[in-house]
């Protein structure tokens, strides 16, 4: 992956606290958990029936049969423990899990997210986005800021088929973090190699600006 | 070839012990506190956290979410004595005299659910679901006034989940993250209860380290657990469930 | 218990088969675990989390945390499991169960049961009565088929609220065997030591004689 | 005192052994059976069963009810290529083109669900619930003409449960009564499925003598299960998933 997807997940490892319970989307997503702070403890759940997901295994200690999600080897972390499909959604739906980070194809001005279906294809997957997405406790979208013909991902509304009805909390991309509240978008932070003039012309929606942001 | 990921952040970090004291585990239970109380009878339920209960000014006018209400005296059936259980939701409440005299008084209001219910209820609290349909108390008393759904060609009665503020919970071991097992029969309601309160505080006759035990045979994961409890009283051996206090046990 | 009751028990237990998945409720039915016919392998279900019960153990070998839903002491045969109480009832209702063996204040035209609540008492305990009734693939009524008082137990409707809607399939005391179907009580048996004109005149409700019963 | 009785009934009779062949497996599929099949892609998967399924003339027009549809090629996905499969139910096929294919040329109808909601409903199924409600997929394209009911200010989904003739499920171990130990990730739906069809069939990797396995241990209780097969098929180390045909494993 490109330097940018590492530069949006150590991005997003910085909202991650001690004792986090973190659910990793497929793909860039996947990438925080080489990001988590020095000194963070987190805990990775990966849906297919796993808590305590440990790092990547060299190729020669790869168990086939212990896998995450996104059906790459993972290894036992420190108190790890197993369990059924059912018992992991119950846990995702129940809102065990603190933290997802979820990739998008598109987020609205509300902060709601399209992940799952491209219109015109057909609709052939869905896993456990929607269930995330209603589930954690806070979802962190974790994307590039625009799409790789160079269109923005953060739209007024969304063309590509909506994942569920709650918005995120966090939208972290290269350029750029947003929080979101009821009324939609507020700037959060300026990455240090952009300008609060390309994220606003790159952000086809309007969104407020926190408090806190210096704008330069 | 596609990168992989190392996810090395993942196994760096200090981990948290989630053990503390029995008075620190009592200052958690609030005035008018919903409190879900593991255990069938006394077997598998929290006595050591019970018993100091009694010992707290707030741990008043609360609503206990258990299959019964302890025994006469004993567990949960000590702090109704107290005068600290305004309500009383569970299964069977008529091996307790002492819930009898106080329904009859008026000091306590009762609900009973069947067992399987209240299990299945306490378990869709935890696991974020709006309701179920059993066909559980059908044409029963205890469907009055109740929702019946007709779904292909069966009967079946609606049932919304429960959740607590707290829920105090028996386990075997407990390793220091919060990770259980349980030890046969004293299993019943605590794996359940676990998922279904805002905190969750297991009081366990056997503290370990991280990692020892089997991630195979843990039965309620460790997010589940807030707090840890070393147990100082455990049931006798006997005919019949005694309370012997055995120190560190 | 009264001879009668073991009797009773000895008559239940013969309706037991090979590999059958039992749950017996308190008192009475308890004893059928007694009678089960040399040879026949059983499997001892309670719900408060176990499959597998085996025999009362000797007073010094009792593990007080070691129950069954009685609260009598029990001990673990081959092959046993333990689980939760939301697993043990998700089992009972979803016809796990082979066999249901229930005790009844009184049964119905129907071969309804009234086994959990006295008119005019506070309702105070129901336990997993209505959900063995509902949930059990064979209800097996265990009862003396008079009362203390020396009134029928099988009526044409029930006086004490019912249990539920679902008939027993079999209704077995120490003078009769009736099953049921659609239409009410079929009278299969009557005990060697009993007559059916005492079955007759001892049952306050019409049942029909099975084509195999020998009215003598 | 109280009678208390022996139970000594309990411990007598002679236990049958549920073990039977791959080919008396197979013999109990027949065409047009739903079939519930474990797995997380090919992990946790029945693969000596579903390869045996292709010499069957009887498993054909199947229904098939699984989070995946295999791999391409291998485990369900053989039995697609195969054209055995007439609808399949799932999560996420769009890792498999060849269901892609068949979905386009109409020879397979697919019926997606969101994964917790297809565990949930297979849990609700062994669990004699006529339904849930769920958050998952309220506002989505999936709920569309699907029954919305607003509960304490949120809206759910009404999902039924999933039922099938017949379930093929993977374990690690089986005692010969046919309860259950998994494998790490390889338990997935497994242990829900088991509960959830008129017939199971477990292909384990290790089957042992009943009272060999923890009582505490045991995930999937021997009531649940009709069958118990010996694996011959276990995935290969790698770095993806391969198959590799170990004989007795």
């Amino acid at each position: 992956m490109s330097e940018v997807t590492h530069d949006i997940a150590r991005r997003v490892a910085q909202h991650l606290g001690p004792g986090d319970m973190i659910n990793l989307g497929i793909g860039l997503p996947t990438l925080v958990a080489d990001y988590v702070p020095e000194g963070v403890k987190v805990f990775l759940h990966t849906e297919n029936g796993m808590v305590g997901a440990g790092p990547t295994p060299e190729p020669e200690k790869v168990d086939p049969e212990l896998i995450n999600a996104g059906k790459l080897p993972v290894t036992e972390d420190v108190g790890a423990a197993y369990f059924s499909s059912s018992e992991s959604f119950a846990m995702i739906r129940g809102g065990h899990v603190s933290v997802a980070v979820l990739g998008v194809l598109q987020v609205d001005q509300l902060g709601r997210i399209a992940n799952w279906a491209i219109p015109g294809k057909p609709i052939l997957g869905v896993g456990g986005a929607m269930d995330l997405l209603v589930g954690a406790k806070t979802v962190i979208v974790a994307t590039t800021h625009l799409t790789r013909k160079g269109e923005p991902k953060i739209v007024e509304e969304c063309s590509f088929p909506l994942t569920g009805a709650r918005p995120a909390d966090l939208i972290v991309t290269e350029h750029a973090t947003f929080s979101v509240d009821q009324d939609g978008l507020v700037l959060e932070e300026v990455a240090p190699d952009s300008t609060y003039d390309w994220v606003r012309s790159h952000t086809h929606t309007p969104f407020r600006n926190s408090a806190a942001l210096e704008v330069v | 070839m596609v990168e992989v990921p190392r996810m090395d952040g993942l196994s760096s970090g200090r981990i948290r012990s989630k053990v503390i004291s029995v008075e620190e585990a009592v200052a958690l239970v609030e005035p008018g506190s919903t409190v879900m109380v593991g255990g069938f009878g006394l077997v598998g339920s929290p006595l050591t956290i019970l018993d100091a209960l009694l010992t707290s000014e707030n741990a008043t006018d609360l609503t206990t979410i258990s299959n019964n209400v302890g025994e006469p005296g004993k567990g949960l059936g000590r702090l109704l004595l107290g005068g600290r259980i305004r309500r009383a939701i569970g299964s069977y409440f008529t091996s307790n005299p002492d819930v009898m005299e106080r329904h009859r008084s008026g000091e306590l209001v009762t609900s009973l659910v069947p067992q399987g219910t209240l299990a299945e209820a306490i378990r869709a609290g935890g696991a974020g679901l709006g309701g179920f349909y059993t066909k559980t108390g059908v044409g029963t008393d205890l469907a009055e006034g109740r929702e019946v759904r007709e779904i292909d060609g069966e009967s079946y009665l609606f049932e919304k989940p429960l959740r607590a503020d707290i829920a105090l919970i028996r386990a075997r071991k407990a390793d220091t993250l919060g990770n259980l097992t349980y030890y046969k029969t004293a299993r019943n309601f605590n794996p359940d209860m676990a998922t279904a309160a805002d905190i969750v505080v297991a009081e366990v006759d056997e503290i370990v380290e991280a990692g020892a035990l089997d991630p195979e045979h843990v039965v309620t994961p460790h997010p589940y657990v807030d707090y840890v409890v070393q147990a100082e009283i455990r049931l006798g051996k006997g005919d019949e469930p005694l309370l012997d206090r055995a120190g560190g046990g």
